[in-house]
């Protein structure tokens, strides 16, 4: 019997096979003493060289491998930011309890592997390649969530995310089972033609079938009512991996989301997006109103990310390009925010015996004026509030609802915006505005949100060049695109214009 | 014998493995029940490759099936690790994490 | 020219940051002072005879969402300028005598907060223009929460800029979305532009002006603030630094007048008429229940505070009169009391320093040892309660007039506000001034350093009332042509709406022409007029 | 230089001279502000004279002329000038103003000699003159409500020129929102007259009323009402008059120069100012008319009870104006401009006098302790007593000739007008009674223990001063008068002030003689030429039986005063013991304080304390408080429903799907 | 004879799958389980998925739940306490998942897909044979097919990673932080990687 290798282009899937190659680098680092604490290093060079490749082929669209992948400016775009958020993570990594646990090689190729996943998933054009990628980019996450195995918060944390992001894929597995016997085909554009057909158009079960594979994106997303792991895993995990979690996984998923909808599922758009519509506008209430209160900072962020998914979802509902350069756009800046402010969690973490509690961070605009920068940058951002890329990203998003008539939806993030004022400020007012004087002294460790262990491991966290550079250099461009946001709206433009059938 | 039976079946152990889901306490009857769930995907996969006569639904249920080894692995692997940490091996002890 | 105005003070804010402490305050009213001298030539170079923008910097800043950085100077705007100018001066160097604590970010906040007041006016595209509008509240924040006084048995001062800076922004993100509308709505598929005259020139539909119209005016009076949205105001005034007061209380409200001057009403012509009334009403409101609180507070501030209600409801009331007169009048009131109302807070500071307290009750008979004191005191209560000869006895005579002429009524029970600020500002100056001093309460006159703040606010109170022509002569052309904006696409024949819509049942258009004339008025019914009294 | 040069430099003399004197408070030494008062206000008056000269140069038609400086307030159709009107009534109030407060400058001068606040004294003092120079000169409705308003100012700031004292403050206060009130009138009286004749120069305005208002009266009439409610303000009309008494918690010079001679006859210019509105708005004339009558009934009957000297003299000046008001609203223009100048001098003078006697009581102003002043102080009661006569109309003195050539002239109207006459002639009764009612408390008898004390020591009772009203010790470092206080025997200033007011007081009245001459119509006729009520002249006859019936009743009152208060001084206590009611009612001035405290005052701070208490709280909070509770308990249920345990997200995770899948199944075909 | 072959399997499935819920002690379950991936592997080979049938024997029932006796094994199959700590939960559950099986049911019978009543289209012979699915793999899967590899080599790891001996010899809340090197000590004093030990 004859058989046809599929052509390879290899520039296209060279970043795929970079990475590929740092995996099992780093993993062997692991073997042989010498070398074991090159992890890290490794790891950013692995990262570095995959960002070059990816750059390498932005503005060149082609399909890989049979059609498996399509590398365009949107994978690119998508794939640039989970780099650079893995690349973050690393650095905050460095003498991380969690890696040291599960030991730098490992640490690290785990999370290149989940990166990978990241970038096949945002390259995906298949529902098998959806579907492995979406588990290549969970799997490690599981992982690494319960890598500090000494903290029982890091284990349940990872049990949960495991269960319930098992379910979800288990209900996108079977999602997509529907869609593929109601298509007849698995690559995206076969599905498109396949429902677009006389007869199948608006057929249960090709409807149940978008209902559960948006279930399941919608939990790796974190949209609301799916959204109940998100503060859990997040203040579980290791912080490093969070801050890793909190952007990455959901600039792949929306990534595919855009992608999966807004190709596959294009011809039953007008069933979705209300549904999608509703979705988004529960989450920004839920996440917000559930942000308000919270004393642990990486949950509070937990929530304030739950809030986010609902905005950037928006740029999906919107349906036009847009949409999709505003939802990238969204995700560029998100990024930068939350690196910022999960860089200072991280140190203050190491620095003060409050974990992650807000009390971590009294008056630190006193103590640390250069973490309390752009710990206070990332919070007005994330509240939106203008000369931040913040600000210009919720101005691009209800642009582009607006001009898709879902102006109600654009209401809403305007009111959950309000909302968000009230827990983003209250960090504000801590860092600046606690009781004069009373600075955060080193008293009993706090109950909630840090626990017993958490005591101070490296009083000069603050002034480590891995911990501060990296949350100066996010806050820099936070405000940088905020008042220059040209450059970042031309990249996010390109990404948008990837998908061709909205025009 | 009609496709429908075999998706209304998959269905039928679908709906059985969430029930088990939320019923179960025990993280590795919750894995078990995990396994149904992704099974039951697996077997409309197959039921719907067979009456669309292409094969690739066979592929995605074998791809499923080696994901799902991955996810019982490290499913065991932190469930090892939960009880080396004398930790209750119950999924509502653990609730440190919540509000 | 007008780039460097807008820059300079936040150039300066954060050079200062690098300066040792002792200087920094220096360092920031000397950029104030520098900020003034710019805006002073741009006055100097104003052509009050020419028509449209002047002094305008147009730049492509965000292409791909159509948004220009678009800078501009006419008759609506120069003057706020200037009075920004003046009272960030005055107002700096008030702080920079004082001891401030942090006073690096002090005045890095200061000098932001002038820089974004100063961007809200001279913005010439809607989306920089609340782009800046958000902004402002940014440095106050800070300025509010950290330099604030917590008080005993209320919120502390980072709560009471909380609940004020939620409050406000609940307008302007409105606005936001509203803004985005316009521009989309009116592009009707072209090219995205926010450039304010542009839009003006096609106004979106009735329909959807109607609720942007609403979204826009959210925000401009939860800023001013006005009557039943003020909810955040007593906090916010009893913790803010009063310095910062000063400025707060004498410009930021005023950018809520000016927008409804530069925005609402040439973009959503049919809405503003419509909703005239309704505009009205709240605008009475404010007068009346603003004086009212005025004249029962007991803390000084708060007198302050809640006679700024009043006052805006009169400016806006002159706005929505929708006459040239009116809006003459509410643009130089803005200045009026913008000067008044900061010297007044001033006042109030060097007061609290001598009584040591902030309660009317507590206060008295300082006058005796401080002349001088008393002398700046007086001038500025009488120009609070719009003395004849002062130049808001001009501005509220224009506004009034052009209410009169609009909606006789309304103009009735606005005039009944002029009596109340008679007797509270005369209030707040005896209680202070007058009567038996309470025990322990110092009578000491003003050094110098508060002289050379306030004498020369005073002076342009003063100057201002010989010749508030300076500012009528030079608005009044742009406020002409912004009136005939928003007249131009009302369904009722041009100029009707001048004497307020026609749907009016309290419409008085009819009992004279509105054109100045003589001619007996056809069918008067003088019962009317005279039972309205 | 022309008639209006000279009027700008009258009118800015005295603002120079109290800018002067305020600035240099520091510098100047102790008398020098006095000195500079009284010199800027005397110039003004010589400024005053050759502008006088000036207009008599020109023929009577033409002598009115406007003059502006700058626009002041010009846009929108608007058109405000800094201008000035000049025309023989402006010349006449302006040398009646400059004249008078001359003189009450050098009695001044004297009198508040031992004041701490000197300087501040004479800078409000000629602050006041300006303002009352605007208000005379003022071009166009707003320069004269601007001068309107800066009377009331002056008036306020001299009310309550001794600071520290509750009674004062209280006192300055209730004058300026009263007034307040009546600018507020002028104000709205000025926007109508805009929209119907869009102008406010005096000269657009009265040339075109008559053909604009040919056709509607209403409107006009309702103009007319609306700047009465200033002119009874300012002029202590009923029923806004309740300021007046209060007012004169001030030194006495304020009260004899702004609240007898010249501000509170304002009102009676305004309406002589704007004749040409009233003639075409008789309703209005007629109300104004019937309001002067009843203030003038009313003040009299009060002032025969009061014990206050000051306040005495205050209500007696209410009733005089209320002659004035009736004069000019029925159309005897210089009538009622004559007596305006006559009640000055002898109002002014009246003042000065009690002025004196008070100081030497030690400030204690109730008549029931005082008499014997005759002896103690001849030169005081001398001007009294002249003072007195004028008021009372004593045959041949000013106000003889002045009030009877008003009631003259309404009888003269007829009609209806004769009430006027017939109630007139009543009030004059009345004012000769009230009048020596003082005189004869006062001046004859045993002297009191202070008049005995000046005249052993020839100082006066050295007291610490007590507010009268309260009774509280003044706080005497404000600069309340200290006891070595001046009386008119002690300074020669103000006995030179006093003598000359007295010369006019007695002889000002011939310059008016019917059928001997008429200095003063034939010089202000040509004002009011246009209004042909002028037409009406009562006859030479006439008018000599009319001044025959005051004499007899002037003298009648006199005697009757003269039986209750010397004859059998036991008469009135019986009367009062006879009519208890009448008494109490007129003692407690008609009740009219009462009244509009429950009418106007109780309602207002109601008002601010329910918003402030309860609107505030409830409602503006309650939007607050409400939505944070709202989002606050919503919180609390995300939180509840974020348990910690997995099965349970597991169960929402479903059930979202459960819900999900069941919209999809609604909405497919 | 298709029919009585399919409802045997589907009753077995089934059972299989009821069993795993209604055991009490997970060992059974485990047990349970096996039998239902049997039943599955008969219906796979009903529909003519031959080689996924294997894989289904081999693969699970083979090697996945071996592992699962094992950990069953090792930590000890205690029986689960009857008593439900979430309120409702035990009524919603079941209530979720009928709603789940009607939905999914009604999606599926409600479907106008004429298909889904045939039996599917005659295939020709191979259908689902290795063959034809090796092929498949290598030409339009291929990608898949790599990325299995390199997440089943992830899992290996992160087993590894999870159930390293280090978290035994740190076992218990004893030993605090251990693993982040203390001042002074040597770097890579730090315990070493678990892969060199296991080598």
């Amino acid at each position: 019997m004859n058989f046809v290798a599929p052509h390879l282009d290899y520039a296209g899937i060279s970043p795929i096979i970079a990475l590929t190659a740092g995996i099992v680098v780093v993993l062997l680092s692991a073997v042989f003493r010498p070398v074991q604490r090159t992890g890290p290093g490794l790891a950013l060079v692995t990262l570095a060289a995959t960002a070059g490749l990816l750059i390498w082929q932005w503005h060149d669209p082609t399909d890989l491998v049979a059609g498996a992948l399509r590398i365009d400016d949107l994978a690119v775009a998508i794939s640039l930011i989970a780099v650079t958020t893995a690349a973050f993570a690393v650095l905050l990594s460095l003498r991380e309890e969690a890696a040291e646990q599960a030991g730098l090689g490992e640490y690290h190729a785990l999370m290149l592997g989940s990166v990978l996943g990241m970038v096949l998933l945002s390259e995906a054009q298949n529902l098998v390649t959806f579907f492995i990628a979406i588990e290549t980019l969970s799997i490690p996450l599981y992982i690494l969530c319960g890598s500090n195995l000494l903290r029982e918060h890091s284990l349940e944390s990872g049990l949960k995310y495991l269960i319930v992001g098992s379910i979800g894929s288990a209900t996108l597995l079977y999602g997509m089972s529907f869609i593929y016997g109601g298509s007849g085909s698995t690559d995206f554009a076969g599905i498109a033609s396949g429902i677009a057909e006389e007869g199948v158009l608006g057929d249960p079960l090709i409807l149940v079938g978008i209902g559960l594979t948006a279930v399941g994106l919608a939990f790796k997303t974190s949209i609301a009512p799916f959204h109940q792991w998100t503060p859990d895993v997040y203040q579980g995990a290791p912080t490093p991996i969070t801050s890793f979690m909190a952007v990455a996984t959901k600039a792949a998923a929306f990534a595919v989301f855009v992608r999966f909808f807004e190709v596959a599922l294009l011809p039953q758009a007008d069933e979705w997006r209300p549904a999608l519509a509703v979705l988004a506008a529960i989450t920004i209430v839920v996440g917000n109103i559930g942000a308000l209160g919270q004393d642990s900072l990486k949950r509070m962020l937990g929530y304030s990310g739950v809030a986010q998914a609902g905005y950037i979802l928006g740029g999906i509902v919107a349906l036009n390009a847009a949409g999709t350069s505003a939802l990238v756009f969204y995700l560029a800046g998100y990024a930068f925010m939350n690196m910022a402010a999960f860089a200072v969690v991280v140190a203050r973490e190491r620095e003060t015996p409050y974990g992650d509690d807000i009390r971590a961070v009294r008056s630190l605009g006193l103590e640390r004026p250069l973490l309390a920068w752009p710990l206070t940058i990332s919070m007005l951002a994330l509240a939106g509030l203008p000369a931040t890329v913040g600000f210009i990203g919720k101005l691009y998003l209800i642009e582009a609802l607006v001009e898709g008539d879902y102006t109600w939806l654009a209401v809403f993030i305007a009111v959950g915006t309000m909302i968000s004022l009230a827990y983003y400020l209250r960090v504000v007012a801590a860092m600046w505005m606690g009781p004069r004087g009373e600075a955060a002294q080193p008293g009993p460790p706090a109950i909630a949100g840090a626990d017993p262990e958490a005591d101070p491991v490296d009083p000069e966290a603050g002034r480590r060049l891995y911990l501060a550079g990296p949350a100066l250099l996010a806050a820099a461009a936070t405000v940088f695109f905020g008042i220059v946001p040209q450059p970042l709206v031309k990249f996010a433009e390109a990404a948008g214009a990837a998908i061709g059938s909205l025009h | 014998m009609n496709i429908e039976w075999y998706i209304v079946l998959s269905s039928l152990l679908f709906a059985v493995g969430a029930g088990g889901i939320l019923l179960r306490r025990s993280p590795v009857v919750i894995l078990l029940c995990l396994e149904l769930m992704l099974n039951a995907g697996n077997l409309s996969l197959v039921a719907f490759s067979r009456m669309v006569g292409n094969q690739e639904g066979q592929v995605f249920a074998l791809v499923v099936m080696v994901v799902a080894a991955c996810e019982v692995v490290v499913g065991l692997g932190l469930i090892v690790a939960i009880f080396r940490r004398r930790l209750p091996l119950d999924v509502d002890e653990l609730r440190e994490l919540r509000g | 020219m007008i780039n460097s105005l807008l820059w300079t003070p936040l150039a300066f804010g954060l050079l200062g940051l690098f300066l040792p402490r002792r200087l920094a305050g220096w360092w920031a009213t000397l950029g104030a002072a520098v900020t003034l001298g710019i805006a002073i030539s741009l006055l100097a170079g104003f052509d009050s005879g020419a028509s449209g923008l002047q002094d305008t910097v147009d730049v492509n800043w965000i292409p791909g969402l159509g948004v220009d950085y678009s800078l501009g100077l006419d008759g609506l705007n120069v003057f706020l300028v200037m009075l920004t100018a003046v009272l960030w001066l005055g107002a700096t160097a008030f702080a920079a005598f004082r001891e401030q604590e942090r006073p690096h970010l002090f005045f890095l906040m200061m000098l932001l907060a002038e820089t974004a007041t100063l961007g809200a006016f001279v913005a010439q595209d809607l989306l920089l223009f609340v782009l800046f509008f958000d902004l402002m509240l940014v440095p106050f924040y800070f300025l509010f929460g950290a330099w604030g006084t917590d008080r005993e048995y209320g919120p502390t001062a980072s709560a009471a800029t909380l609940k004020m800076i939620i409050y406000t922004l609940v307008g302007s993100l409105l606005m936001l979305v509203g803004a985005i509308a316009t521009a989309i709505i009116a592009a009707d598929g072209g090219q995205i532009t926010f450039s304010i005259a542009e839009l003006a020139n096609h106004p979106v539909g009735t329909g959807s002006q109607r609720w942007i119209f609403w979204f826009f005016a959210a925000a401009f009076l939860v800023k001013m603030p006005a009557f039943l949205l003020h909810g955040w105001m007593p906090d916010a005034y009893r913790a803010a630094p009063l310095p910062v007061l000063a400025v707060f209380s004498g410009v930021l409200a005023k950018v809520g007048a000016y927008g409804f001057l530069r925005v609402v009403l040439p973009l959503f012509p049919a809405a503003t008429v419509q909703f005239q009334e309704v505009v009205l009403v709240i605008a009475l409101a404010s007068i009346l229940y603003g004086s009212v609180m005025a004249f029962t507070q007991t803390n000084v501030r708060l007198v302050g505070g809640y006679s700024s209600v009043a006052q805006l409801g009169f400016i806006t009331a002159g706005i929505f009169a929708l006459r040239a007169d009116g809006s003459d009048g509410a643009i130089l009131q803005m200045v009026n009391h913008g000067l008044v109302v900061a010297p007044l807070f001033i006042i109030v500071a060097i007061l609290a320093e001598r009584s040591g307290t902030e309660d009317l009750r507590e206060m008295g008979g300082m006058a005796l040892r401080a002349p001088v004191l008393a002398a700046l005191f007086l001038i500025v209560a009488l120009a609070t309660l719009a003395m004849p000869g002062s130049a808001n006895f001009i501005g509220e005579f224009y506004i009034l007039n052009g209410l009169f002429q609009a909606k006789i009524v309304f103009a009735f029970v606005a005039i009944t506000g002029i009596a109340m600020s008679a007797y509270y500002a005369l209030r707040l100056y005896q209680r202070t001034m007058h009567n038996r001093k309470p025990e322990g309460i110092a009578s000491r006159e003003i050094g110098w350093r508060d002289g050379v703040v306030l004498a020369p606010l005073v002076a342009c109170i003063l100057g201002l009332a010989l010749y508030p022509q300076l500012i009528l002569h030079r608005t009044d052309r742009s406020v002409s042509e912004t009136i005939a904006s928003a007249s131009r696409p009302s369904a009722e024949p041009p100029k009707s709406h001048l004497r307020g819509s026609t749907a009016s049942a309290l419409d008085c258009g009819r009992l004279a022409p509105c054109r100045v004339t003589w001619e007996a008025p056809p069918g008067f019914d003088p019962r009317k007029a005279v039972a309205r009294q | 230089m022309t008639a209006t040069a000279w009027a700008w430099i009258a009118l800015v003399l005295p603002l120079l001279g109290s800018v002067v004197i305020a600035l240099g408070f520091r510098a100047l030494p102790a008398r020098a502000a006095g000195a500079i008062g009284t010199a800027s206000i005397g110039l003004a008056f010589v400024c005053a004279v050759a502008a006088l000269i000036n207009l008599l140069g020109e023929d009577a038609g033409a002598r009115h002329h406007a003059s502006a400086l700058w626009d002041y307030a010009s846009a929108a159709g608007l058109d405000i000038k800094l201008g000035i009107y000049v025309d023989q009534l402006s010349v006449y109030m302006l040398l009646v103003v400059t004249g008078v407060s001359a003189l009450i400058h050098l009695y001044s001068f004297g009198y508040m000699a031992s004041d701490e606040g000197y300087h501040r004294f004479f800078s409000y003092l000629n602050f006041f003159v300006f303002s009352m120079l605007l208000l005379v000169l003022a071009g166009n409705f707003v320069l004269l409500i601007v001068g309107w308003a800066f009377v009331g100012f002056a008036s306020y700031a001299l009310i309550s020129f001794w600071y520290r004292r509750t009674t004062a403050t209280g006192a300055g206060m209730k004058a300026f929102v009263i007034n307040v009130v009546g600018d507020i009138g002028l104000v709205l009286a000025a926007f109508l007259i805009f929209r119907e004749l869009g102008s406010f120069e005096y000269g657009t305005v009265f040339e075109k009323a008559p053909e604009v208002f040919a056709t509607n009266e209403w409107t006009v009439t309702a103009i007319c009402l609306l700047l009465l409610l200033g002119a009874f303000a300012k002029s202590a009309q009923l029923p806004l008059h309740t300021w007046l008494p209060d007012a004169m918690e001030g030194p006495t010079p304020v009260s004899s120069l702004i609240h007898a001679a010249t501000m509170v006859t304002a009102g009676v210019y305004l309406i002589a100012r704007t004749h040409a509105l009233f003639v075409l708005a008789p309703t209005a004339a007629d109300i104004a008319a019937f309001t002067g009558l009843a203030t003038l009934l009313v003040a009299a009957t009060i002032a025969l009870v009061v014990t206050d000297l000051k306040r005495a003299i205050a209500y007696s000046t209410m009733s005089q104006i209320g002659y004035m008001i009736v004069g000019v609203s029925i159309g005897a223009y210089s009538a009622g401009l004559f007596h305006l100048m006559t009640h000055a001098f002898f109002k002014a003078l009246l003042f000065m006098a009690a002025g004196s006697i008070i100081a030497a009581m030690a400030n204690d102003q109730n008549i029931d302790r005082m008499s014997g002043f005759g002896r103690a102080l001849r030169f005081t009661s001398m001007t009294m007593v002249a003072g007195g006569l004028a008021l009372a109309a004593f045959p041949f003195t000013s106000g003889f000739f002045s009030k009877d050539e008003i009631l003259a002239y309404a009888s003269a109207r007829g009609g209806m007008y004769l009430i006027f006459t017939v109630l007139g002639y009543l009030g004059a009764l009345l004012t000769a009674i009230y009048t020596f009612r003082l005189i004869f408390r006062i001046l004859p008898g045993r002297p009191c223990e202070e008049a005995q004390t000046f005249i052993d020591t020839g100082h006066v009772a050295h007291e610490e001063p007590r507010n009268p009203a309260t009774g509280e010790v003044e706080d005497t470092d404000v600069g309340f008068p200290g006891p070595e206080h001046h009386v008119a025997e002690q300074s020669a200033s103000m006995r030179v002030a006093m003598a000359v007011l007295a010369f006019g007081a007695l002889f000002a009245g011939f310059v008016q003689v019917p059928g001997v001459d008429s200095v003063i119509a034939n010089f202000l006729d040509p004002v009011f030429e246009d209004s042909p009520l002028t037409a009406i002249q009562p006859s030479t006859a006439a008018s000599w039986v009319g001044l025959a019936i005051g004499a007899a009743i002037s003298l009648g009152g006199i005697a009757i005063a003269y039986l209750l208060y010397v004859a059998r001084p036991e008469l009135p206590a019986r009367l009062q013991s006879r009519f208890p009611a009448i008494h109490t009612f007129l003692y407690n001035k008609w009740y009219f304080d009462e009244a509009i405290d429950i009418l106007v005052v109780r309602p207002a701070l109601a008002v601010g304390r329910f918003a402030n208490r309860t609107f505030e709280r409830v409602v503006v909070d309650g939007l607050i408080t409400g939505t944070v509770e709202i989002v606050r308990d919503a919180g609390g249920i995300v939180r509840v429903v974020q348990s910690g345990f997995v099965r349970s997200y597991a169960l929402l995770l479903l059930a979202g799907f459960a819900g999900l899948a069941l919209y999809f199944l609604l909405s497919s075909s | 004879m298709e029919a009585v072959l399919f409802f045997a399997a589907a009753i077995g499935a089934l059972g299989g799958a009821i069993g795993v819920i209604a055991m009490r002690n997970p060992f059974y379950s485990v047990l349970a389980l096996i039998i239902h991936l049997f039943s599955l592997a008969v219906l796979f080979l009903l529909l003519t998925a031959a080689f996924v049938a294997a894989a289904q024997v081999v693969v699970y029932a083979g090697a996945v739940m071996v592992l699962y006796v094992f950990v069953v094994a090792y930590i000890g199959g205690g029986e689960e306490s009857a008593w439900e700590s979430i309120p409702g939960q035990r009524l919603l559950a079941p209530l979720i998942g009928i709603a789940l099986f009607v939905e999914l049911a009604i999606a599926v019978l409600a479907s106008s897909l004429l298909a889904l009543g045939t039996d599917g289209p005659d295939v020709k012979a191979g259908f689902g044979d290795p063959a034809e699915i090796g092929r498949l793999l290598l030409e339009r899967f291929l990608v898949p097919f790599e990325a299995t590899s390199v997440l089943l080599l992830l899992a290996a790891v992160g087993a590894i990673v999870l159930a390293s001996r280090r978290g035994a010899a740190t076992g218990g809340s004893g030993a605090a932080s251990a693993g982040t090197p203390r001042e002074g000590e040597p770097a890579d004093a730090a315990p070493g990687p678990s892969i060199g030990d296991l080598a």
